[in-house]
């Protein structure tokens, strides 16, 4: 056994354990019952959710931007903290892993849409439920197929403005009462209704699981954006740029050690990707072009890269807290304090 | 003078079929273990062993100073940079112009060619062999280093969320393999085809293939625009570079990078099937 | 005899230069020397038939088979190449051994020829010695091993001897012989004429890329009697030997060496002089007698200078 | 009239042996060099921007308002001389990659070291070699362009406050010409041949300054560029000639301090291994 040989043996030992372990890792690994990031329990959601957006609770209260956040509002911790501590016993910081919102029409004009919340995390189940009973008014509570489910408001023909209830111990649910209703139901007949909706449950598929916070959607999520953007001479001048049509949008971003971004958006067809990269690539470079006055726009322009897939638009961008900082408007330099005026003699 | 009795002709005692060489691939085994004492443990892979090894160190210092030297750069993105820039666009294309370009010149140069091409085995399998050994060697260095890499880097937090991850891992090590046999197959058709490969093949790396950010159908002529295309990793590069980076299809890039290797290889075999090393006295 | 290496009308040129120029000849069993200065075309005719050339013209056949393009024939022909080089890091055992599994035999075959090889050419106790630590004679024999070590039929020696000191150079001298006996093709290829000769008697000369002449030397000699042949002798009384033989027509010349004891004699017809020496011999107390000009060396002079 | 006796005469040296010892050695090697048509190529390749330069010269002093682009003043010499660092590499390979290599291979050097000549006029006449390659690129060029300068815009150059320029291009070349030739002799050293050696030169190079591109990416920090050659001598350049540049910060003392150290080692590794005969374990 020569030590050529040796070496090559040695390496693919290594090779091997490695694949094992990541084998290992691919399998036994929680997040794999359900989809994508999604728990398990979120499947329960009505098949018509067209959009789904996560946050993990976890990294972003552990993220330099929340420390930065809670740094700079030390003096008043939010009040609503307090209270909701107080009445049912929850820290969000300490008890909450994950949020997600999820619905069918996004913020549709004169529709209140029927987005659906679902907050993961450790709750003490009867302390909540006291709390929300002994709301000052308008709540009763009503049995679906088994789960209690809190109403808000009820009016007289039963509707509630909004609804609460418990999916399971540690899973909370708050929305419209029909999207909570219908939730509940498939939650107690052990349906998952969510997996019907083949075109979300691909994206979903490609979040990588373990980002900060991460969105999904198709053109509901976009219904509400602007459909034209001002063109490069400002917002004043006339002509604006026509952006095409999305048939799917998904984005995923982490806060830890910077600000970083991935932006992945489906275009009707290949001609319609490349036109909506080049107008990215035309503010990105636009960007970098007005460096000599701002140099952080420098920065902040070669720390996005754009590239086109077939019919996809990717857009990466890795924003350093620094460059953030800088690009923050200064807050205006408060006058210096007048002179105490002389007492009068 | 009497005539001297001649040796029967007929097959020796040991049964060996002296009418047809050594079979390819009993042929090839033996190239590839003679080769491939002479390449990984000697004075001359020293550096490469180095050059493709550096990531895992590399990692482990990311890991352990992490606290002290807060990067810029998230874990799973340092991994991006080191599979996408160190590896595939640098460190495996200039190991593949160190090895392969050596494959059949180190014999010439060294006059050892004789030796092989006086043995009943085909030209081919001789290349073969070698270009096996190149690969074994290659992969022996650059495979452990991506898997520490990745180990080393993702599990900063802990093992969870790693498993979504592997798929990145074994992807990666799929496009490691494809760049060194490319790559290979390309410098050891450069090696055969000229006497001084050396320059020509550092041209192509740094000049040619800075074509892969061109607009257009121009990276479709270059190599590195296809493996780049079948890794995920967008680091971000220095400066507008990146700005016309262009994804090409993944079937096209295995099709396309299939292609090469066939022929590259095929090339060089016949190439060297047909060449006469007269080795100056 | 049935002929091992055929070349017919075989030339082969680099460029503007001729090597070997329209040769046709056979090489059989039995040991042949192939002589010729530096530049002749020694190696170019033994690569050719070594398939390391491709013939510019002609055909090279061995074994029946054409040597360039026929890896085959490999099993059953040894090339022992000229340059000094190996690979420095294998020991001499190493280097048999992948040099035998080249050639098709498995592990226990190769490792029995290995041994016999190095048994062969005296090198059984610098096995594991690094080839890099060899001495000059050591590396030419390693060589020679690993182009004998599977029982080739046929075998291309070129300058085998080169640089070897008296006693390595012995060792090959006989190591040749009983390989020509055994009736195996040896074709030994040499630009020092006295080693060729200590191996066989039968050469190919060849000059400037011609082949001047082939077979025993002594038949070349013979047929070259534009040249008198030289006899010397060394008698008691010189004197008198001269006496009796300067009378027959076939003498043309006589010389008396310094010494005083020797006689050369260039006579145009030898065995008559020989035949009607002996008794003048025996009163003129000859004690020793041989031609000088009988050994290749004069031969090839006399041939490169017609 | 005598007959002379014609036989061996014994031969006393008288003539005193020759002070510029290792001048032969750098002749024979440059005529070798030089007869090669593919040098003549990348040298022609190397003067290209020579040319650019001239013609960014006559542009500007034609239309001034050009110059805000393309500004022509001392820091333009620093930054011609820093892509000339590249070709420098390229000329260091192709030329001296087997200036000592094939000397150890052949066994020439026992012939250069049997002459009345020191291992020091062995080296001299090798780094003669690559000196005169290298300066051929960075220093000849760039003294001309400063005389092509002062002759096409007098105005802007024929100044005392630019007058530093002169000296500050011979300096850089001389710094660049001298490391670049250093590490190539004492990686050619290193090796056997010439491709092995040459292709080392470039990995060790250019490694290190893959490795800083990494390290860059990862931690952003000044110190980084100690680690490439091509960076501690662009760091030289840009202190040399004025220029401000993000990547270099550190003060021009401390890569001087590494180009020192790395020269010093390069002259260690050649005193080890430029030696007649080498030892085989």
């Amino acid at each position: 056994m020569t030590r050529s040989r040796l070496v090559v043996l040695g390496a693919t030992v290594v090779v091997a354990a490695g694949a094992m372990a990541a084998l290992g890792a691919l399998y036994l690994d929680p997040a794999r019952a359900a989809v994508g990031p999604l728990p398990p329990q979120a499947l329960s959601l009505p098949a018509g959710t067209r959009y789904v957006m996560g946050l993990d609770v976890k990294r972003f209260v552990a993220s330099p931007l929340y420390a930065k956040y809670a740094a700079a509002r030390t003096s008043n911790r939010p009040q609503a903290f307090e209270e909701l501590e107080q009445k049912t016993g929850l820290n969000p910081e300490r008890d909450l892993d994950q949020v997600y919102i999820a619905g069918s029409q996004a913020g549709v004009p004169g529709r209140t849409g029927d987005a659906l919340v679902v907050v993961v995390g450790r709750f003490d189940r009867a302390k909540v439920a006291r709390a929300i009973e002994t709301e000052k008014r308008g709540v009763t509570s009503k049995n679906v197929s088994g789960t209690v489910v809190y109403l808000f408001n009820e009016s007289a023909s039963g509707k509630g403005s909004g609804a609460t209830a418990f999916l399971d111990d540690d899973t909370l649910v708050m929305g419209t009462q029909a999207s909570v209703e219908q939730t509940v139901t498939a939650r107690a007949r052990g349906e998952a209704p969510l997996r019907n909706n083949a075109a979300l449950l691909a994206l979903l598929e490609s979040v990588r699981p373990g980002s900060t916070f991460w969105m999904v959607g198709d053109q509901t999520l976009l219904s509400n954006m602007p459909k034209a953007i001002p063109g490069p001479g400002g917002p004043g001048t006339s002509q604006s740029i026509e952006l095409p049509a999305l048939k799917s949008l998904m984005v995923t971003g982490d806060l830890d050690p910077q600000v970083s971004l991935d932006i992945t958006g489906e275009a009707a067809d290949e001609p319609a990707a490349k036109n909506l990269a080049d107008v990215v690539r035309g503010f990105v470079a636009l960007a970098s072009l007005q460096a000599n006055q701002k140099p952080e726009l420098k920065q902040l322009a070669s720390a996005i890269s754009v590239t086109t897939e077939a019919s996809r638009v990717h857009v990466a961008a890795r924003v350093p807290y620094e460059v953030l900082d800088s690009l923050q408007p200064r807050p205006p330099r408060s006058a210096p304090p007048r002179p105490p005026a002389p007492s009068a003699p | 003078m009497s005539a001297i009795p001649a040796v029967p002709a007929a097959a020796p005692a040991d049964g060996r079929d002296v009418s047809r060489p050594v079979p390819f691939l009993r042929a090839a085994r033996a190239v590839f273990d003679l080769s491939l004492e002479g390449m990984v443990w000697s004075r001359r892979s020293l550096l490469m062993i180095l050059l493709l090894g550096l990531p895992a160190p590399l990692a482990l210092v990311f890991r352990t100073f992490i606290t002290r030297l807060p990067p810029r750069v998230g874990a799973f993105d340092f991994y991006g940079v080191v599979i996408a820039f160190y590896y595939v666009r640098n460190a495996l294309p200039l190991a593949a112009l160190f090895y392969a370009t050596a494959l059949i010149a180190d014999e010439v140069e060294g006059k050892t060619i004789t030796y092989l091409l006086t043995r009943p085995i085909q030209r081919v399998s001789v290349l073969a062999g070698k270009f096996a050994a190149y690969l074994a060697t290659t992969l022996a260095l650059a495979l452990p280093a991506v898997v520490l890499t990745f180990f080393l880097l993702t599990t900063i937090r802990g093992w969870t969320g790693v498993g979504a991850l592997v798929p990145d891992l074994f992807r990666d090590m799929g496009v490691v393999v494809l760049t060194l046999v490319t790559y290979g197959a390309f410098f050891t058709l450069m090696g055969v085809l000229l006497r001084r490969p050396v320059i020509p093949g550092l041209l192509f790396l740094f000049v040619w293939e800075l074509l892969a950010n061109a607009p257009g159908y121009l990276p479709r002529f270059t190599i590195t625009a296809y493996l780049r295309s079948l890794i995920h990793h967008r680091p971000p590069d220095e400066g507008l570079a990146e700005i016309f980076a262009q994804v090409l299809p993944t079937a096209l890039c295995l099709e396309a990078v299939g292609g090469m290797i066939v022929v590259f290889l095929a090339a060089a075999a016949w190439i060297f099937s047909n060449r006469e090393y007269v080795l100056d006295q | 005899m049935t002929a091992t290496l055929e070349y017919v009308r075989a030339s082969r040129w680099y460029g503007p230069v001729i090597a070997l120029n329209d040769v046709t000849t056979t090489v059989g069993p039995g040991v042949t020397g192939l002589l010729g200065p530096n530049g002749a075309g020694k190696s170019t005719f033994l690569k050719l038939a070594a398939g390391q050339l491709a013939p510019s013209q002609g055909e090279v056949r061995v074994l029946g088979r054409p040597a360039w393009g026929s890896p085959e024939l490999f099993h059953r022909v040894g090339v022992c190449p000229e340059p000094d080089a190996f690979w420095e890091g294998l020991t001499g055992f190493q280097f048999l051994m992948a040099l035998l599994r080249l050639t098709g035999f498995d592990d226990a075959e190769c490792r029995r020829r290995a041994e016999q090889a190095l048994e062969q050419v005296a090198l059984t106790e610098a096995r594991d010695r690094k080839i890099g630590g060899y001495s000059k004679g050591m590396r030419q024999r390693i060589k020679m091993a690993q182009s004998l070590a599977h029982d080739p039929q046929v075998l291309l020696l070129d300058e085998p001897l080169s640089g070897m000191d008296p006693v390595n150079r012995r060792r090959i001298v006989d190591l040749v012989k009983k390989l020509g006996r055994e009736g195996r093709t040896v074709l030994v290829s040499s630009h020092i004429l006295h080693e060729v000769e200590a191996m066989t008697r039968r050469v190919l000369l060849i000059h400037n890329g011609r082949i001047l002449a082939e077979g025993d030397v002594r038949e070349i000699r013979d047929l070259m009697d534009e040249h008198p042949h030289t006899v010397a002798l060394r008698a008691r009384d010189p004197r008198a030997l001269a006496r009796a033989v300067v009378g027959s027509t076939h003498v043309l010349s006589l010389t008396f060496g310094a010494e005083g004891e020797w006689v050369t004699v260039q006579t145009a017809r030898p065995d008559e002089f020989y035949s009607s020496v002996v008794d003048a011999a025996v009163e003129a107390g000859v004690s020793e007698m041989y031609s000088p000009d009988e050994n290749l060396e004069s031969v090839f002079k006399y041939l490169v200078a017609r | 009239m005598p007959i002379y006796e014609q036989t061996y005469r014994r031969y006393e040296a008288r003539a005193p042996l020759r002070t510029v010892r290792f001048w032969p050695i750098t002749r024979e090697a440059l005529r070798l060099i030089l007869a090669r048509r593919a040098f003549l190529g990348l040298l022609l390749v190397a003067w290209g921007q020579f040319l650019f330069r001239v013609i960014q010269i006559y542009v500007v002093t034609r239309l001034p308002e050009a110059g805000r682009v393309l500004p022509i003043d001392g820091r333009m010499f620093g930054q011609f001389l820093a892509i000339q660092t590249l070709f420098t590499l390229l000329l260091s390979i192709f030329g001296g990659a087997g200036l000592i290599a094939n000397d150890l291979r052949t066994g020439a050097i026992l012939v250069y070291l049997s002459r009345p000549l020191t291992r020091r006029d062995y080296v001299l006449g090798k780094l003669g070699v690559l000196m005169a390659l290298n300066l051929s690129v960075t220093l000849v060029p760039g003294l001309l362009l400063y005389l092509i300068a002062l002759a096409l815009a007098p105005d802007q150059f024929a100044k005392w406050s630019l007058a530093w320029i002169g000296p500050a291009v011979v300096l850089q070349s001389v710094v660049t010409s001298l490391v670049m030739s250093l590490i190539a002799l004492a990686v050619s050293s290193l090796s056997r041949s010439a491709r092995v050696a040459g292709l080392g030169f470039f990995g060790l190079v250019f490694g290190l300054e893959i490795v800083r591109g990494v390290l860059r990416a990862l931690y952003d920090r000044p110190e980084s560029a100690l680690l490439s050659v091509q960076a501690d001598l662009q760091s030289l350049g840009n202190a040399l000639f004025g220029i401000k540049d993000r990547a270099f910060q550190l003060p021009w003392a401390y890569p001087a301090l590494v180009l020192l150290a790395v020269s010093l080692g390069c002259l260690a590794i050649l005193r080890a291994r430029v030696r007649a005969v080498e030892i085989v374990r």
